[in-house]
């Protein structure tokens, strides 16, 4: 299974911070955003943001990285903090 | 040291650690603060939301890469989380070196990065209550650049 | 605020003071200190002459020029003169602004021209009791260089 | 009159910390700097140096300003403060 996260505005607009999804069918990062942009027109939406940053096992990363099961995945918006 | 953290931290504790080594001869710290207007709304609170650990091993690795350009002898980052009022601080970077060179530069670089690599997330609450999430500044990412072109 | 004086400062005060308007979203502080080892001596003790009248002005003249190139919402400098101690503190500079960049660039601005434009000098005492001026480093002309090439 | 000061190496070496000059034969700081040379062996080898440093009025200048009666004139080495 691969973890999957979701923060600040990008969570709000999901109504969703975290759920699983199989390892099988999500074997990189794209297609894993492939997987829940398929859910419906709000995930394929909020998912299509151009800003959108994703993080593979807390590192910032794009989205042609490989993901394996016990992977952790985070989808969220441009960072702000400091 | 790192640190995130709901609770306040004090700038002169945070100072004074860094000045005990004998061979110290410049400290620069930086402080962020909680300002009344941003991007032009009154501000009331301001909540920072972040991503448990990896909020840690991204500000580690970034004092890990400013400790691999710059001569640092010692090196503070605080960033709270939370709830947090108009006035207050938000985060503290402090270097110790022993020319100045070597702290400006740090200081700026961690700042910079901190900007635009860390998972922290800010959500302001203005004067007439509504909350909104603070958009990313385009400066912000510009300001990585100084770092890359040398 | 510009201070010249024997009196040792107190970083807690400064900061603070640099912090209470609520348009400040930014601090950085800069603070030299007395090393045990400078230019490969044992420093004892470090002795600070001046020149009374000009120091006081030619700082003021440093901290206008700062504030006609950046955004400047408050700026603190200290300088300390006559004889201090290993680990004592010798000058403070502070800046107050609504966003980093300002900071960081007017408080080591202010820092590279006093280290080459306000008329103080160093005499240190090593630890066999002799006393030597203090060389200029040629690095410190270098660092005005970034402020002009712009 | 011209106040003339001098300050740390250069005020040791000389072993002179202030003195006055008449204004007439001092009408720029190089006439002052060649009547101060003139003195002896000592006084021109110490004003030679290459690194002195000149404020005319507390104002850092270079050597061909002109001087008026009642001007301060400062003669030092490259400063070490901060």
């Amino acid at each position: 299974m691969i973890k999957v996260l979701f923060f600040a505005q990008i969570r709000d607009q999901l109504a969703t911070s975290e759920l699983q999804m199989a390892s099988d069918e999500n074997s990189s990062v794209q297609a894993l955003l492939s997987n829940l942009k398929a859910r419906d027109d709000k995930w394929n939406r909020v998912l299509s943001n151009t800003r959108l940053m994703v993080a593979v096992n807390q590192t910032i990363c794009n989205d042609n990285v490989d993901l394996h099961s016990g992977d952790e995945v985070a989808f969220f918006p441009p960072v702000t903090g400091g | 040291m790192i640190k995130v953290q709901s609770e306040d931290f004090n700038q002169q504790v945070e100072y004074n650690r860094l000045r005990k080594d004998p061979s110290v001869g410049a400290v620069v710290t930086f402080s962020g603060l909680v300002r009344d207007i941003n991007q032009g709304e009154q501000v009331s609170t301001l909540t920072l939301e972040h991503y448990p650990g990896m909020t840690e091993s991204s500000l580690a690795e970034i004092v890990k890469q400013a400790e691999s350009r710059w001569n640092i002898i010692d090196c503070t980052v605080i960033h709270r989380i939370g709830e947090l009022q108009l006035l207050d601080q938000i985060v503290f970077v402090g270097i110790a070196s022993l020319h100045r060179q070597d702290a400006f530069a740090a200081c700026e670089f961690i700042m910079d990065y901190l900007k635009t690599q860390a998972p922290f997330w800010k959500k302001e609450t203005n004067a007439q209550q509504q909350s909104y999430w603070v958009d990313a500044r385009d400066s912000d990412q510009e300001a990585l650049n100084k770092w890359t072109d040398k």
